[in-house]
């Protein structure tokens, strides 16, 4: 085997228990219970009334602004990472690479906040 | 010959060109001081060709009234101007003709300043593209003519003017940009775009094919060389009157000008080889373009059609490649443009008097206007080359050389020249001994002051070159013969280089 | 066992770039697809980069990794930001429905 | 030093175009002007800059400074500020003033900045991206305009999609070569004797990304529908400075790290530039639009410059940069004059909308005719000087096939920009364009006076595009 | 390695097998027993006396609850994707399991030690907006949906300010690794130092596990009960069991982080007697219990309010406090030297 998947075999079998365990929870639930559908029952709640238009219908253009924040955000993060576990081995350059391109971040996020992407309202 | 006459000659039209856009005034105010200034610089410019024809040295070999200066050293390119016997007439000719265009359109109101500075620009244009000696300044100033033409066809002319001015464009466009792919690969070929040296540099006869093919797509549309003449017919007609002048009498000129500059000494092979094509497409401009002339119902298409037929025999001449015959195209080439102008004219003088043109209602102008017929009757003999005009000597030189080539080839373009007899006097008839018709009837003015002062100086011209052509021949006698020299040896050289294994 | 090589990945990642550029050009009916075939593109090229840097035992090809997973981040946040405008503009995101222009 | 002094045109770029938005964003009043005349003045001060930066190379090569990429970043700077001296009034009539045009504008030329002296596919990637993305928002800014957020989802689209097939040809590249660096790239790629197959799929793949963003043929879908649906102030930029950009980094790659296989990829670029060619003068024909017909020009005119870089000889690359140069110039004439095609405040972009504009306003009919008749290559005007010199490299490389092409092309071109100027002169109406701005004006002005003018003294720019294209060929050698 | 059959890849696999078990069984039991003290606790809180029926204390209820589940029928709703439907909450179980591969409670006791477990928790705990997002699409009913775009909205609001935490942790470890995390702690916890991002990290927690005070996505009144409002029996258990297995998750990487993991916090002689596993049990349980405080003390935000919180509080806050730590640490030459 080789070094790496010695490290990660462990996390596969653990991630095979978790979800057969899952799997084992609903499955033995759906075998146990006694299963009655019949068309009323089945119908979305929808307050006691006859659900009325596609329930998957257009959102709210907010949650598009917060995925396109979220992205952003999250893949500086995902620079940070590398950065902060080396911090000790690049040196000043790399430190104030990174203090660069956090203060251009910076820039863009009083950018945001003053255009008003950040208020939910 | 420190004096730069040529470059005066070329860049004073536009100067006054500009000259015209800085002045104030309203639109009246302005129309008019661009008459005068067009009229000024196109004299001044005369004045200054007068000049050089005087200051020609008739017995030296070399070009003349040279000029050189930086242009782009990256590529070898230079400004270089200068005249030798062959392209000193044309300048002449373009510097004659301008002012009498510039008179002809004086009483145009459309947007004056524009018309003038057009023709400013196109005798800037011409001057410079006979007077270069660079290969990229040629072609510049060849193309470059296009763009006052364009607008000149396009603006002022007739009905169809859009169409014709659009094919004129096109047609002549895509010939140049062949030639400047030639251009290039010759470029390519002797590292400079200097005409000298590129006379001097031989060419593989292959590829001297080509690049004689790409000449000719240039050079036939601008002389309209049968078939390439189809917008002719068009442009002609549409053309303001002042604008079939330009394009009849000088730019017509550029194409065979070519032939002789470029063709002939470049391409020598090439040129012998493709020589009998060239003959049959004169003589079928010659007797075809006859016949189209006389199944013309309008005094200016017949007259254009005449003109093309001409452009037929100018071109046989050239391929002749002895003296006579290149002469003879020469002579022609100069005495046609003269000649052609004041047809032209002949023509704007009817149509200042408010007339149509078209043949049948025309007529009996003979009794109404004297002097008008006189001189109508005496370019009318000079285009069909009746001996004691400039046209005769013209069209014997041609004859003769022809004849030393072959036989069949001086009979054939002789029977073009009985039917352009015939349609010439199909059309003096018509328009001044029939019988008046239509609103010919009224007419009764002669023509006025500004009209003799156009058409006299071409009546003179054409009356003293006829009964004296030495004064013309012996001007660019060394430059042709060189030329038919050069042309000889370098056959014979690839003769003999075939010869050897 | 089969042994895992460079070849392998590069299949894959050939895979990946033809489903993302036919996810392209077939569908006619949701950008948000195209957006998404476009992610697969750059994920292609990442696992072509990925592989290559440990084939090469060269860092440069994680490192462009690491670019890229950024760029693709910041076109899909300007890719999802423009298909908010054009939503609000023509009321639908169907691809089918871009033919104001034609061309 | 050296390092600072490279980088400081970049550097210098990204802080002023960041103390503009933090300007324009904290200011109570609109201040778009003031931005956008500072933005202008901030890329003059880069262009000193760039001049102060020394020959040579910094971070292991990945920026590369000579005369090669000063002339193209030049030209960029040069398109930008045209760009936005024309945005001025167009967009306050068309009620998109915002001040983050110029600030956009600012961003893409620093991906362009870098772009052109990118000595590492990694600076090109990011390059290319920060110059992409900020032209993606471009395009979109009129975002209540229907057209406009089409043309931006279709340029985000096809845009996207050309940078990820640029990026996976990087990845074959990088993989086949096993490294990222141009020079290092050009060894390697010399020294296997045997072409592989890897490294030719991705040079393919890379010219393909590069030629969608310079929307050669046969990836310029997007370009007529995006020149005519942006506003055409974005318009006038896309058509100028990313095209520069592109277009010069395409000739650094191909003729860099990618030399040693001239001769697998010469006949694809010689075929790119025909049907560039082709149909850059067929597409135009049919068109009614001033603007769509200005994209099947740029295309035709990226198939010329094409050309010269085909040659793939020094002559070829100072053919194609003087083209380039010529071409950024009529452009910006060129969308000046569509920029100021307006009526009572509303852009008109057919080409009927010109009728009887030669007796209207002389001027302008003047200047657009000129810049028409350049397009087409008529001598006397500078368009002919760049046909010109592509021709000569074309036929120096002995690609007469394509330089026949390229003529044939270029007279049935010259029939659509005819077309303009007969509508301008020849046909009748009454136009009524509302005032135009001095800053159209003048570029108009400018533009059409350089085109003119140019033959008189074309020395200049051959020589300063001759030691840029020795620049490239030497920075290839290293 | 020892050799022997644990060298094997077979042995792996049972050793795996065991140490997977020892993991899981007790996690199920506090989860149950979570639900339960948090009954017991709210109860105790309002006056109340909480469950006392079943078994000594009501001890025996959990387990009541889960036969109950386990029995009532499994309702797929009309229209509803049912493999997604499915899926959904096994995925949500699963995430909140499996983050628990690499998490030390003892010195090298974990599954897994590999030398990016913090990176790896990250990436699992990011996961969790997909059983949220699945759940809520392929149900077919508007207030699922709904509530699963909140509530996606709000675990990737929070998301970013704890990855800018975890990262203020990182540059004062320079290890990914957990076990060097807690070891990094031996000297001083991070809670002291870095105390403004204990306290971050501790609420965007609520957040991200959906509790209260940020539990609208399943707020009652307003949308039913957000994302699993069609979800039934064992399905419905299942996300249940998933934010409890996500609240004892996150009160674990806070013991890690912050808490010194399984050191002893008076690090002399008859504490650190106690075994390792004792003290994580303890601070995890305290942790757990401000958990289920705030829940009984704390009214529920309002959505906005929840979102400028964590884009305009946390993010700059974090972001800024990440620099200052980095910078003390560049400026001092305090930089871990992994």
């Amino acid at each position: 085997m080789q070094p790496i998947l010695h490290d990660y075999f462990p996390i596969l079998v653990f991630v095979a228990i978790a979800g057969l365990l899952g799997i084992a929870f609903v499955a033995g639930s759906l075998l146990a219970a006694r299963q009655n559908p019949y068309g009323e029952k089945l119908s979305a709640y929808e307050c006691g009334f006859e659900p009325f238009s596609d329930a998957r219908r257009k959102f709210d253009v907010r949650y598009y602004l917060v995925a396109i924040l979220f992205i952003i955000f999250d893949v500086e993060i995902a620079f940070l990472f590398p950065w902060a576990v080396s911090l000790s081995r690049i040196g000043a350059l790399g430190f104030w690479s990174m203090i660069g391109f956090l203060a251009i971040l910076t820039v863009g996020f009083i950018y945001e906040w003053r255009k008003g992407a950040l208020d939910w309202e | 010959m420190n004096f730069p006459l040529l470059s005066l000659m070329i860049w004073l039209p536009l100067v006054g060109a500009g000259l015209m856009f800085v002045t104030q005034g309203n639109e009246i105010v302005a129309a008019r001081n661009a008459r005068w200034i067009a009229l000024w610089t196109s004299l001044i410019v005369m004045i200054l060709a007068i000049v050089m024809l005087l200051g020609f040295n008739p017995a030296a070999h070399d070009f003349q009234f040279t000029e050189t200066a930086h242009w782009i050293p990256q590529f070898h390119v230079a400004y270089r101007l200068g005249v030798d016997g062959i392209s000193l007439f044309f300048v002449a000719l373009s510097a004659l003709l301008t002012p009498i265009a510039v008179l002809a359109s004086w009483r145009e109101t459309r947007r004056v300043r524009d018309y003038m500075a057009a023709f400013l620009l196109l005798e800037t244009m011409t001057i410079g593209m006979f007077c270069s000696l660079d290969f990229l300044m040629f072609y510049m100033f060849f193309e470059g003519v296009l763009i006052p033409m364009y607008v000149i066809i396009g603006v002022w002319g007739g009905e169809r003017r859009v169409y014709a001015a659009i094919k004129f464009f096109v047609y002549t466009l895509a010939g140049s940009l062949l030639m400047l792919l030639a251009l290039v690969w010759m470029w390519h070929n002797a590292g400079t775009t200097n005409m000298i040296v590129l006379m001097h540099t031989p060419i593989p006869p292959h590829i001297q094919d080509w690049l004689f093919l790409a000449f000719l797509a240039s050079f036939g549309v601008k002389a309209a060389v049968w078939p390439l003449h189809t917008w002719l017919p068009d442009a002609y007609g549409e053309a303001p009157l002042p604008g079939t002048i330009m394009l009849a009498a000088v730019l017509s000129k550029m194409g065979a000008y070519g032939f002789l500059r470029f063709s002939l000494p470049m391409l020598p092979q090439a040129s012998a080889y493709f020589a009998p094509l060239m003959f049959v497409l004169g003589i079928m401009a010659v007797i075809y373009i006859s016949f189209a002339a006389l199944a013309q119902t309008d005094m200016k298409r017949m007259i254009a059609y005449s003109s093309v037929a001409h452009m037929g025999l100018i071109v046989v001449g050239i391929f002749t490649f002895t003296v006579e015959g290149i002469e003879g195209a020469l002579f022609q080439m100069v005495s046609h443009g003269l000649v052609i102008a004041a047809l032209f004219l002949c023509v704007g003088v009817l149509l200042a008097r408010g007339h149509s043109l078209r043949l049948d209602q025309l007529g009996g102008l003979a009794a109404r206007m004297p002097v008008y017929a006189a001189f109508l009757m005496l370019f009318v003999m000079a285009n069909v080359g009746l001996p004691g005009t400039s046209g005769f000597v013209g069209e014997i030189l041609v004859m003769i050389g022809a004849i030393q080539v072959n036989f069949w080839v001086a009979l054939l373009t002789g029977t073009g020249m009985i039917l352009s007899v015939a349609y010439m006097l199909v059309l003096t008839r018509r328009v001044l001994f029939d019988h008046a018709r239509g609103i010919a009837s009224a007419l009764i003015d002669d023509i006025s002051g500004r009209e003799w002062a156009m058409l006299a100086p071409l009546a003179i011209l054409v009356i003293v070159l006829g009964f004296i052509p030495n004064g013309l021949t012996f001007a660019f006698n060394n430059a042709v013969k060189d030329l038919v020299h050069a042309h000889m040896s370098a056959l014979g050289q690839a003769h003999l280089a075939m010869a050897k294994p | 066992m089969v042994t895992v090589g460079l070849a392998h990945y590069l299949v894959v990642a050939a895979l990946l770039l033809v489903i993302g550029i036919f996810g392209i050009f077939l569908n006619r009916k949701n950008v948000i697809v195209i957006m998404m075939s476009i992610e697969l593109i750059l994920l292609a090229a990442n696992i072509n980069f990925i592989a290559f840097s440990a084939a090469l035992h060269d860092m440069v090809g994680q490192v462009f990794a690491m670019f890229v997973l950024s760029v693709a981040a910041a076109e899909a946040a300007i890719g999802l930001a423009i298909v908010v405008v054009y939503f609000r503009n023509r009321g639908s995101i169907e691809v089918d429905d871009v033919t104001l222009m034609k061309g | 030093m050296a390092m600072l002094y490279t980088t400081l045109p970049v550097l210098f770029l990204a802080i002023a175009g960041m103390v503009m938005l933090m300007f324009g964003v904290f200011a109570r009043r609109d201040h778009t002007f003031a931005i956008t005349a500072a933005s202008i003045v901030a890329l003059a001060i880069t262009a000193r800059l760039i001049f102060a930066a020394p020959d040579g190379q910094v971070f292991h090569a990945m920026l590369v400074t000579n005369d090669f990429t000063r002339f193209a970043d030049i030209l960029v700077l040069v398109g930008a500020a045209g760009a936005l001296s024309l945005s001025v009034g167009f967009n306050e009539r068309t009620g998109i003033t915002r001040f983050e045009y110029p600030v956009l504008i600012l961003f893409s030329v620093i991906g362009m900045v870098v772009l052109v002296s990118a000595g590492d596919l990694l600076t090109l990637y990011i390059g290319f991206e920060i110059q992409s993305l900020a032209l993606y928002v471009l395009a979109t800014f009129a975002r209540n305009n229907v057209r406009s957020s089409e043309a931006g989802l279709k340029y985000f689209v096809l845009g996207a999609l050309s940078s990820g097939v640029l990026l996976y040809g990087i990845s074959l590249v990088y993989g086949f070569a096993g490294t990222t660096s141009f020079v290092d790239i050009a060894h390697a790629l010399a020294r296997h004797s045997m072409v592989s197959i890897g490294s030719t799929i991705g040079i393919v793949f890379v010219m393909v990304g590069l030629a969608f963003k310079i929307s050669a043929a046969p990836f310029h879908m997007w370009t007529p529908d995006v020149y005519e649906g942006s506003p055409s102030s974005v318009t006038a930029f896309f058509a100028t400075a990313p095209k520069v950009a592109t277009f010069a980094l395409l000739l650094r790659v191909m003729l860099g790290p990618f030399a040693p296989m001239l001769a697998q990829w010469q006949d694809l670029v010689q075929i790119v530039a025909a049907a560039s060619m082709v149909i850059g003068a067929l597409g135009a024909i049919g068109q009614s639009n001033i603007k769509r017909l200005m994209a099947y020009s740029s295309i035709g005119h990226m198939g010329y410059a094409l050309m010269g870089l085909a040659a793939g000889t020094v002559t070829g690359v100072r053919g194609a940069l003087i083209y380039l140069a010529i071409y950024l110039v009529m452009s910006l004439g060129t969308f000046g004059c569509i920029i100021a095609m307006s009526r009572k405040g509303k852009p008109v972009e057919r080409i009927d909308d010109l009728a009887g504009m030669a007796s209207e306003d002389g001027r302008y009919a003047l200047a657009l005719a000129v810049l028409m008749l350049a397009m087409a290559g008529i001598p006397p005007l500078s368009g002919f000087f760049g046909k010109l010199y592509v021709f000569l490299a074309a036929i120096r490389s002995g690609l007469d096939v394509l330089a026949v092409i390229g003529v044939a092309t270029s007279a049935i071109a010259a029939f659509y920009y005819l077309r303009v100027i007969k509508v301008m002169y020849f046909d009748t109406g009454t136009p009524g364009f509302d005032r135009r701005t001095a800053g159209i004006n003048l570029v108009i002005g400018v533009s059409a006076a350089v085109t003119v003018l140019f033959v008189f003294y074309p020395s200049p720019l051959s020589t300063v595009s001759s030691y840029a294209a020795h620049a490239l060929f030497q920075s290839a050698k290293f | 390695m020892q050799g022997g059959f644990f060298a094997t890849d077979f042995g792996i696999l049972i050793l795996t097998l065991l140490k997977s078990l020892a993991l899981i069984v007790p996690l199920l039991i506090g989860v149950a027993y979570l639900t339960y003290a948090e009954r017991k606790i709210l109860a105790a809180v309002q006056l109340r006396r909480g469950p006392n029926v079943v078994g000594p204390f009501g001890l025996w209820q959990p387990f009541a609850d889960a036969i109950k589940m386990l029995f009532k029928e499994t309702i797929i709703p009309d229209g509803a994707n049912r493999f997604l439907f499915l899926i959904a909450p096994i995925i949500t179980f699963g995430l909140a399991i499996i983050a628990w591969a690499v998490i030390p409670v003892n010195d090298h006791w974990a599954i897994a030690s590999i030398n990016v477990g913090l990176l790896y928790l990250f990436a699992i705990s990011s996961l969790g907006v997909y059983g949220v997002i699945i759940a809520g699409w392929a149900s077919n009913s508007k207030f699922a949906f709904l509530g699963a775009m909140r509530s996606a909205a709000q675990m990737v609001s929070y998301e970013v300010s704890i990855g800018l935490v975890i990262l203020s942790v990182l540059v004062c470890t320079g290890s990914l690794n957990l076990n060097q995390i807690v070891l990094a702690q031996r000297t001083i916890w991070f809670a002291i130092p870095l105390l403004p991002m204990l306290v971050v990290f501790f609420i965007s927690g609520l957040a991200e596990t959906n509790r209260a005070p940020f539990d609208l996505p399943e707020g009652e009144s307003e949308i039913v009960a957000g994302f699993f409002v069609e979800y039934s029996a064992m399905s419905f258990a299942l996300f249940f069991l998933g934010e409890y297995a996500n609240m004892i998750l996150m009160s674990g990487m806070t013991t890690i982080l912050f808490l010194g993991g399984w050191l002893s916090p008076i690090p002399f002689a008859p504490f650190t007697w106690v075994p390792g596993p004792i003290w994580f049990i303890l601070k995890v349980v305290l942790c757990l219990f401000v958990f289920l405080w705030v829940r009984a003390t704390l009214p529920r935000f309002r959505y906005d309010q929840l979102m400028q919180l964590g884009w305009k509080v946390f993010l700059p806050f974090s972001l800024a406090w990440l620099v200052i730590t980095a910078s003390a640490l560049e400026i001092f030459g305090w930089l871990p030297h992994a």
